[in-house]
């Protein structure tokens, strides 16, 4: 494939999470929006700095586990008070306390399912083909090694000055993430 | 390192993933669909017989009544299927050498019977009975369509559960004055409702009845 | 044994470490995915898992015999309509408790001693449950039927009769596999990607990267993923204590003496956690002998899970209690009848083999010395898991020996088939748990990474306490 | 059990047809070996069902795949295979496809009929309900008439004709019969001897006797193994000519019986058992009692038995003595002397217990001349019969009248072949005809009829099987089962009953008759022709015989055939004649024969409904066992299941011992019948089941019992099939069955036996049961004799399969039906045995309903307990939670579809259950639809009907439908002991229906009723009349008049 003609980002390598952290604060500080850091485990606060702002999941899970709780007694009403109201040992058609184990079983199954697809989805997941990928030493990223990368979308981003800037935040190692482009797209500049 | 996936393959995965849901559900849609195509019931699927016998014929050309064949449909379980015999009492006279008729002239040489395709098949396990139907104003076209128009038999309803039970729940909306139950061309009144509240009533079915699980299977 | 030696020498007083010292990133990370990907498929594997593929085999064969002729081939009959199948239902059930609950409640707990355990627990989990979930469909009378349980539009026009505790039962249950199974596989995620990214096979690269989904550890991506872990583990929770309430309503709910009882729900989920625990410490104990695993799966954790396994057996132990004083309080004579039957009738034996082993024995538990020494453990843990199993087979098998009638009370004699079915199942649950060691990661990484962060005061935000371990 | 048949019959057949015929034998025995064997996999019969062999289940298992894979299995059902409908050719009048048509015959059992009414689709009979015309009916019918419909259908049955063992043909036979009958000719029939069973028929008498007339030295004897011996020639002493003595129950109302079972053995037993039930039944009035209200107004027989064998009679009686079969004497001349009947009493020194009782029993007769009668036992001696009659006659009894014997031969059975024998012996039988009967399995062992067999040259079988004594004929043509075939036959009182063919016979089995004709040389006819002749020669002129013949075969009794009483008086020197018995020494056992209550002499023995029918007190299925009481038992170091060598007279077989309380102590019961080795693939006694051969130690001096027998206990155990274990009446069982006295009864006649409805007001609304049918079931243990019949009349009305011992062993029976049988008070004493059958309660607030996950077992709006079968998955939840456990499950493959002339019998209208689906009684709901399209179009009528007569008319025809409709348990009860009916429905007079009033009934109470279930089906507590000079009447309770009943010595 084409070498790399259009770059995705700078990417910084730390060995420390407290050293990205402090790497995505200062950064931010110096203005920069456009970035994301890629650690082996969850560091707290990080996201913050790389990304302010809370996340919609809650808000889904809830809505989701709403409609479990009511399709499913719904399920159970309907099929045994409208469908077909059979008498059941004598028991009134509308036997709710019956109903509630269903109800609550449906409630947190499609809660639960909420809450793991929404992950997925407002992580952009599954996305197996990322430009970070291209970059070799990234292969760490899940395993020792922290990682900060600046994207060349963000408006102040220039590559000379940008890099500087991670080196100076004392970075392992600053590596640019080439975007690949498929041949279809035609050629780039 | 090099890119493991090719980048078609995000497009790819999140569509499996998230597609996965509708797959099922379509599955499911396809087998409620199959379910009731006529490749499983059969419905309107004309069954070829030993003998071509056309109802067309007998009964609108002819205007043979449906109880000189089927002779025991007003108070037995089985409607009755007709005999060498009866088939003989006619042809005996007319159509003496039609080829058609041969097998019905020799089952009655040979006194073995004609073994008829069955159009109209049960599971063992309901029990259906043609007499108390048609006293309480079922009329044969309800079921069996307008079999004075069908030269080869055919089913026009898939004799499912469901469908017997549109008419077990709600027979107002089915009912005929018993004297009309024969009649092929019968439709429904616009009051229909208010007739068949009627019969309902005069005749004493019990409609909670009718969709107890004993009033069918045993 | 090494790992005793090891902190043998620090004051015993002192908690133990939840993971032995001098551990890095680096180093947790080989130390996990190379029994994956390195190591070589060891000869006790090999001989194990022929050995539970056997019985598999057995299993298939059984089930098939089943299939063919009908459930006669069992030993059940009237009054004991229901045997081995339903005992072996509610005990894999039970056994497949201790999962979640680790995961979750442990999680919402705090309880970072959880970490090296609940991978092996959650992974138990599913597969214990993948064997309670074939009994219920095996065990009935037409099988091809079992659908019938499901609600779907169908030319019948006819639905299930949500009443019967067996519909609850289903829902439960597959509510409970599904959940479970997402909790694996989201807990899973991160060190999948991690065996992608270590690998060096291109064909295991793309197996690791097919099931990793492109995770790149994103700091954004991180956050979400705490939010819906945390939220996966709240909902698991109650579901937890739901599910074996639900299974314990098939008896409660029904009348007849030794099942109508209102204590059944919380001591079943007692003996849930119970069995479960018993069954993770009988997994745990040998893996971590073969596989070295001793600084990971410390004294310590062995400690807490002996404690746990003591309280949630005494709070068994009360369940029996309360339910034979209640039979006698009630006065009911047919309740009364059926305890006697259980203690002093034919079947007595059963009963009190039962006692020994869930609230005789466990109390050897209080001794810190059998709580810290593996083999001790594994043993009590054993018996556990067999007295688990005879409590269900006296809940189910005897209450229905002795129904309300004399006249039809009766008798119930296990058939081969009866044993080959139980033996096939725990064969096909040792099938899959060793298929799961030998290709993912039994210990979560990312979560030992996080503790092997916290010790070495890594992470920026570090409190007092921690910093205190750090320096032991 | 198998050195039990130690001399095999093989190496003798040998002997029989030489050298040259030995390959005969062997291949018969070959044959046995593989065919039998093969059968057994084959499963024809349910036993040791080999279902993984069956080609169906196989297609199951494919089909299970098919279904569980594959999206069209997601209704359960794949495309509906095509099928044909194939109509008649020529149609035969009145037969009209879907509707049953019945006909009236009877069943000749030991030579006596009981009429039947024979319900027939489309010219296959498929149920048999009592005639209430007959007189040995009334309608009711017993577990053997219910269940020969089966033997109809046997594919065991004999299906050819064989000579010497090899195939042959009716037309060879008639061949060689042809020939001999011309040689017979001219020696005057010397040489020729024929034997039958006991005989009645008319027509088989005359053309019997016209035959003995051309062949005047021909002779005709007769044999039954349970033979009415005594009875005969006590009537000939007593009264110097053969009668027949007919006990009218009714009239009753002290009746002491001297070991007579006369519930349940003898031609008359239904009647007997209608009649004394009739004077039981006390019913409380429904308007709350007068203040005068008293024991005065509920009036009841007294049944006391003296017993040398637990029979259902004695579980019916008030006071019951059981001792061992000689002392039966001793005791009737005690009490007939103490009665003034001039006679010679043995002397017995009674213990103060027996002594209290026969002084009790005494005044209680002396107190109620007239009304008092005394049954004497077929199992007694001549010198009881005789006894009995002139007790009888002393105390006036107008409780019986005698009547002509109906038999054609007076002489005693057993003597009638000892003589035949004996001829055998003496080379003077040429050839011998044996008409039905198989006395190389059932005459007396000290006879050796086998070997006596085989010094006749020609000798002929004609029976329904191939049995014992076929094999070692030269000849065995195939009988007709009595719905083949023309005949007719008596009953016990001389009344003729017609016996028309229901279906041509199946195995092309020939008639007695049509044999014969062919010995009398006359052309091959039905045997219809024959009958036809004899009636009309008997009928005379006058009115056309047409009409008369249309008439008697439609009532199924031929008009005024009933024989007139005849007045007899007692001969004085029959009293002198008879010597008292010696006592015999007191330590040696006594053994004791009964009919297997099931399959009787043996001839039902491959017939599985009878096989599989729990008996009655043991509740033993597939087995006879050697009965003795707890004491015995343990005096003998023998428990349940022991096997153990019994010798008499130095003959020995071997049995396992089973303990009945309430058997004399000191004595065994050994049931005939059993241990056969040709009756067929379900009857055949093998290592696993079918019993043991008590015939072989049955001897001519030791018919019904004889002392001396030794018992020596074995190693060894043999598993019996017993379906209930817990049948102590303690516990928890306390409240299940209500007994009481009529003064206990009477004394809080106002209180009912339940708690008010108040208290048992449910959490759950009231289901509304004021519309509609609302279909309920009482049954009166009080009436209830147990002896079966409804059992087998609902298996054959609800195609119930049969397992088999190997399922019975393991719980699996599936009876919709069964008889809890329950003892209270000490069972090492003399126990009080108490009969509660159980059918599904259709409860109300049904536990079985709420937990089927499928809705497969719902509630009817007219209160039915539904099982839906082919929605039902079988998850068996319903049967767990059943208190009643009445639900039974097809755990394997049990209904047998592959056999075809069983399914020709089975019953259209009612589902047959695949494996793995739930069953249970249904309150024969085939028999409510039948009914309800009936009344539906009655309604219809009402409602169109112009004046209120009309209506009125209508409603009266409603109520008589509505009467007639009953399940099949019902229809059969001797005793009408169960009775069914609508809850809401109100007669055209306004009265409430049967069903209703006893529900409404003081001692109407529901099983269990603490658990709220509010069943339908509810039962009427059990009334007891003890002699206040025995036991005080107010303070009786269960078992606890045990002191009143002395133990033996």
């Amino acid at each position: 494939m084409r070498s790399a003609s259009r770059i995705y980002g700078l990417l910084a390598e730390f060995d420390r999470p407290a050293a990205v952290l402090d790497a995505a604060q200062r950064a931010r500080a110096q203005g920069y929006t456009r970035m994301d850091a890629y650690t082996p485990l969850p560091v707290e606060g990080l996201h913050e700095a790389v990304h302010p702002g809370r996340t919609r999941l809650p808000l889904l899970v809830l809505l989701g586990g709403a409609f479990g709780c009511a399709g499913g007694y719904f399920l159970q009403w309907y099929a045994n008070v409208v469908a077909y109201p059979w008498n059941i040992g004598g028991r009134p058609h509308h036997s709710w306390p019956a109903f509630i184990p269903i109800t609550f079983e449906l409630t947190v199954l499609c809660a639960g399912l909420t809450a793991v697809l929404g992950m997925l989805a407002l992580n952009g997941l599954p996305r197996p083909h990322h430009p970070l990928f291209n970059v070799p030493r990234f292969e760490l990223a899940s395993g020792t090694h922290f990682f900060l990368c600046i994207e060349s979308s963000d408006p102040r981003f220039d590559l000379e000055e940008t890099r500087r800037f991670l080196e100076e935040l004392g970075a392992m190692s600053v590596t640019e993430v080439p975007e690949l482009i498929e041949p279809t797209e035609g050629g780039a500049p | 390192m090099a890119q493991i996936f090719h980048p078609s393959m995000n497009t790819l995965s999140k569509v499996s993933v998230f597609g996965a849901v509708f797959m099922v559900l379509a599955a499911l849609w396809l087998g409620g669909w199959i379910q009731r195509s006529p490749y499983v019931t059969a419905v309107s699927v004309p069954r070829e017989q030993p003998v071509p016998f056309s109802h067309e014929h007998h009964a609108a050309g002819l205007g043979i009544d449906c109880r000189y064949c089927h002779t025991s449909v007003m108070d037995s379980a089985f409607a009755g299927i007709p005999s060498t015999k009866t088939c003989m009492t006619c042809h005996s006279q007319i159509w003496k050498t039609a080829d058609a008729l041969a097998p019905v002239r020799a089952s009655w040489a040979t006194g073995v019977p004609i073994r008829w395709k069955r159009v109209h098949d049960l599971p063992d396990f309901v029990y259906f009975h043609h007499g108390i139907h048609v006293r309480n104003g079922i009329g044969c076209s309800t079921c069996h369509g307008r079999v004075n128009s069908m030269p080869l038999t055919w089913k026009t309803e898939t004799l499912y559960m469901e469908w017997c039970l549109e008419c077990h729940r709600q027979p107002e909306k089915f009912l005929r004055p018993r004297d009309r139950v024969l009649d092929m061309d019968w439709r429904p009144p616009a009051d229909q409702i208010v007739l068949g509240r009627g019969l309902v009533e005069r005749l004493g079915i019990a409609k909670e009845r009718l969709s107890d699980c004993s009033t069918c299977h045993r | 044994m090494s790992a005793e030696e090891r902190i043998s020498p620090m004051d015993s007083d002192a908690a133990a470490p939840v993971i032995g010292p001098g551990h890095t990133y680096r180093s947790v990370t080989e130390k996990i995915s190379a029994i994956v990907l390195h190591r070589r498929t060891g000869r006790g594997w090999m001989a194990g898992f022929a050995l539970a593929f056997f019985f598999v085999l057995v299993f298939f064969a059984s089930i098939a015999y089943v299939l063919a002729r009908g459930v006669g081939v069992w030993g059940i009959n009237v009054p004991v309509a229901w045997g081995f199948a339903i005992v072996n239902f509610v005990w894999w059930i039970g056994i497949g408790h201790a999962g979640t609950l680790i995961s979750a409640v442990l999680l919402l707990l705090h309880q970072e001693w959880r970490t090296s355990i609940n991978r092996f627990a959650e992974s138990m989990t599913l597969f214990a449950v993948t064997c309670a979930g074939i009994f219920p469909v095996l065990h009935l009378g037409r099988p091809w039927y079992f659908y019938w349980l499901a609600p779907y539009p169908n030319v019948m026009s006819l639905w299930p009769q949500f009443r019967s505790p067996l519909v609850w039962d289903l829902f439960a249950v597959l509510t409970y596999f599904a959940v479970s199974l997402l909790f694996w596989y989201v807990g899973l995620i991160p060190d999948l990607a991690t065996l992608r990214d270590v690998a060096r096979n291109r064909f295991v690269r793309v197996v690791y990267g097919v099931l990793a989904m492109g995770w790149r550890g994103s700091a954004v991506h991180w956050h979400r993923y705490h939010v819906a872990y945390v939220l996966l583990a709240g909902l698991a929770t109650p579901l937890v204590v739901s599910v074996h309430s639900v299974v314990s309503l098939d008896f409660a709910a029904a009348q007849i003496p030794g099942w109508h009882a209102t204590v059944f729900p919380p001591y079943f989920v007692a003996g849930a956690i119970f069995s479960g625990f018993s069954m993770v410490l009988t997994l745990a104990i040998p893996v971590r002998k073969v596989y070295g695993l001793e600084d990971f799966i410390t004294t310590r954790h062995l400690d807490n899970m002996g404690k746990v396994l003591l309280a949630s057996g005494c709070i068994v132990a009360y369940g029996y209690c309360l339910e034979t004083f209640m039979t006698f309080y009630s006065g009911d004579v047919h309740e009364i009848a059926q305890a006697n039957a259980r203690f002093f009738g034919p079947s007595a034996w059963i009963f009190w083999s039962l006692i020994a082993s869930n609230v005789v024995i466990p109390q050897l538990l209080w001794l810190r010395g059998i709580r810290r020494n593996a083999r001790n453990l594994f043993l009590v843990a054993l018996v556990i898991n067999v007295g688990m199993w005879l409590e269900r087979y006296v809940i189910v098998v005897l209450s229905l020996e002795r129904s309300f009638v004399p006249s039809e009370w009766g008798s119930y004699r296990p058939t081969f088939w009866d044993v080959s079915t139980l033996l096939g199942s725990i064969g096909l649950f040792a099938a899959l748990f060793l298929l799961f060691i030998r290709l993912l990661p039994m210990i979560s990484a990312f979560e030992m990474r996080e503790l092997v962060a916290s010790r070495r005061g890594d992470l920026a935000t570090e409190s007092a306490e921690e910093r205190g371990r750090v320096h032991e | 059990m198998d050195d039990a048949r130690l001399d095999s019959t093989a190496p003798r057949r040998t002997r029989l047809f030489g050298c040259g015929e030995g390959r005969i034998w062997r291949s018969l025995d070959e044959l046995a070996e593989t065919e039998e064997f093969a059968a057994f996999i084959r499963r024809e019969f349910p036993d040791q069902a080999e279902v993984w062999q069956d080609p169906l289940s196989r297609r199951e298992f494919l089909a299970l795949m098919a279904a569980s894979f594959g999206v069209a299995g997601l209704t359960g059902c794949t495309r509906a295979p095509d099928s044909e409908i194939v109509p008649y050719v020529d149609p035969p009048e009145q037969v009209v496809p879907g509707q049953a048509l019945r006909f009236a015959t009877a069943m000749p059992l030991s030579g006596y009929g009981r009429g039947v009414l024979v319900e027939s689709h489309l010219g296959r009979p498929t149920k048999i309900e009592g005639n209430p015309d007959h007189p040995a009916s009334l309608g009711a019918t017993d577990a053997i008439l219910q269940a020969s419909i089966l033997t109809l259908y046997d594919p065991d049955r004999a299906k050819e004709v064989l000579r010497r063992g090899g195939t042959s043909t009716w037309g060879q036979f008639v061949g060689e019969v042809r020939q001999s009958v011309a040689t017979f000719r001219q020696r005057g029939g010397r040489g020729l001897r024929f034997l039958t069973e006991t005989v009645t028929s008319p027509t088989l008498t005359r053309q019997l006797r016209s035959l003995l007339e051309i062949l005047p030295a021909a002779r005709w004897h007769h044999y039954e193994p349970i033979t009415q011996d005594s009875r005969r020639e006590a009537s000939r002493k007593a009264f110097g000519r053969p009668v027949n003595t007919i006990y009218h129950f009714d009239r009753a109302a002290r009746i002491l019986s001297l070991d007579a079972d006369f519930l349940s053995v003898g031609p008359a037993s239904l009647r007997a058992a209608r009649q004394f039930i009739d004077a039981r039944r006390v019913r409380a009035p429904l308007e709350p009692p007068a203040a005068g209200q008293s024991a005065s107004a509920l009036s009841m027989n007294r049944l006391y038995v003296i017993e040398s064998s637990p029979s259902i009679t004695g579980a019916m009686a008030d006071h019951r003595l059981a001792v061992r079969s000689e002392r039966v004497e001793r005791l009737a001349r005690e009490i007939a002397a103490r009665l003034g009947v001039p006679i010679a009493r043995s002397e017995t020194a009674w213990t103060p217990a027996e002594e209290r009782w026969i002084a009790a029993l005494v005044a209680d007769l002396r107190a109620h001349p007239g009304e008092s009668v005394i049954v004497p036992g077929d199992f007694q001696s001549t010198a009881v019969h005789v006894i009995a009659h002139a007790l009888n006659e002393r105390l006036g009894s107008t409780a019986l009248t005698h009547v002509e014997s109906p038999e054609p031969l007076a002489t005693g059975q057993l003597e009638s072949l000892s003589e035949l024998v004996r001829e055998m012996r003496a080379g003077e039988v040429d050839t011998l005809v044996l008409l039905g009967g198989n006395p190389v399995l059932t005459a007396p062992a000290d006879l050796d009829f086998a070997e006596a067999l085989s010094r006749v040259n020609l000798r002929v079988h004609h029976s329904l099987y191939y049995d014992e004594t076929s094999f070692l004929c030269h000849w065995h043509v195939p009988d007709t089962h009595y719905l083949e075939t023309w005949s007719d036959v008596c009953a016990f009182d001389g009344t003729v009953s017609i016996i028309q063919p229901l279906i041509a016979p199946l195995y092309g089995g020939k008639s007695p008759h049509q044999i014969l004709d062919l010995l009398l040389d006359r052309p091959e006819t039905d045997a219809g022709e024959a009958l036809r002749e004899e009636w009309r020669a008997r009928r005379g002129g006058g009115g056309s015989f047409d009409e008369f013949w249309r008439t008697a075969l439609r009532q199924g009794v031929v008009a005024e055939s009933t024989l007139p009483p005849v007045s007899v008086r007692v001969d004085p020197a029959a009293l002198e004649g008879t010597a008292p018995p010696a006592s015999p020494a007191g330590a040696d056992i006594e053994v004791i024969f009964r009919p297997d209550p099931a399959i009787w002499d043996g001839r039902f023995a491959n017939n599985g409904w009878l096989q599989e029918l729990p008996r009655p007190l043991t509740k033993l299925t597939w087995d006879n066992a050697a009965l003795v009481s707890p004491r015995t038992a343990r005096a003998l170091g023998v428990e349940n299941e022991r096997v153990v060598d019994l010798e008499l007279r130095g003959r020995t077989v071997r049995a396992p011992v089973w303990v009945l309380p309430g058997h004399p102590d000191g004595s065994v019961t050994l049931h005939l019948g059993y241990g056969r080795e040709r009756a067929g693939r379900v009857g055949n006694a093998t290592e696993k089941r079918g019993g043991f051969n008590a015939y072989r130690l049955r001897t001519s001096d030791a018919m019904a019992s004889g002392v001396g027998l030794i018992v020596r206990p074995r190693a060894e155990r043999y598993r019996l099939a017993c379906t209930q274990l817990h049948q102590m009446l303690e516990g928890p069982a306390e409240d299940l069955v209500h007994v009481e006295t009529i003064q206990q009864f009477s004394a809080r006649a106002a209180r009912p036996l339940e708690p008010s409805a108040e208290a048992r007001r449910s959490m759950y609304p009231e289901v509304d049961t004021s519309r509609g049918h609302q279909w309920a079931l009482q049954i009166d243990i009080n009436a209830c004799v147990g002896c079966n019949a409804c059992v087998v009349a609902c298996q054959a009305e609800n195609n119930i399969p049969v397992v088999g011992k190997e399922q019975v062993l393991n719980a699996r029976e599936m009876h919709w039906l069964r008889i809890d049988t329950y003892h209270a008070g000490d069972p090492e004493e003399q126990p009080d045995t108490y009969f509660e059958p159980v059918p599904c309660m259709h409860c109300e607030k049904a536990p079985c309903e709420f937990v089927c996950p499928v809705g497969a077992t719902t509630h009817s709006s007219e209160g039915l307990n539904e099982m839906t079968y082919n929605r039902c998955v079988g998850t068996r939840y319903c049967s767990n939670n059943c208190p009643y456990k009445v639900r039974r499950f097809n755990f394997l493959q049990y209904s047998d579809l592959d056999t075809p002339s069983l399914q020709l019998g089975r019953n259209p209208d009612v589902t047959v259950r695949s494996r793995g689906v739930m069953e249970k009684c249904t309150y024969c709901v085939q028999r409510i639809q039948r009914a309800r399209v009936d009344l539906e179009e009655l309604a219809a009528a009402r409602g169109d009907a112009a004046s209120p007569q009309q209506q009125l008319e209508i409603h009266r025809r409603m109520d008589d439908r509505l009467a007639a409709l009953e399940p099949a348990c019902a229809q059969a009860c001797p005793t009408r002991a169960i009775t069914f009916g609508d809850l809401n429905w109100k007669t055209a007079s306004g009265a409430v229906s049967a069903v209703k009033a006893l529900q409404m009934q003081p001692h109407s109470y529901a099983l269990l009723a603490e658990l709220n279930t509010q069943p339908r089906t509810r039962y009427l507590a059990r009334l007891v009349h003890p002699n206040p000079d025995l036991v005080d009447p107010l303070s009786w309770k269960p078992g606890g008049g045990r002191e009143e009943h002395p133990g033996e010595r």
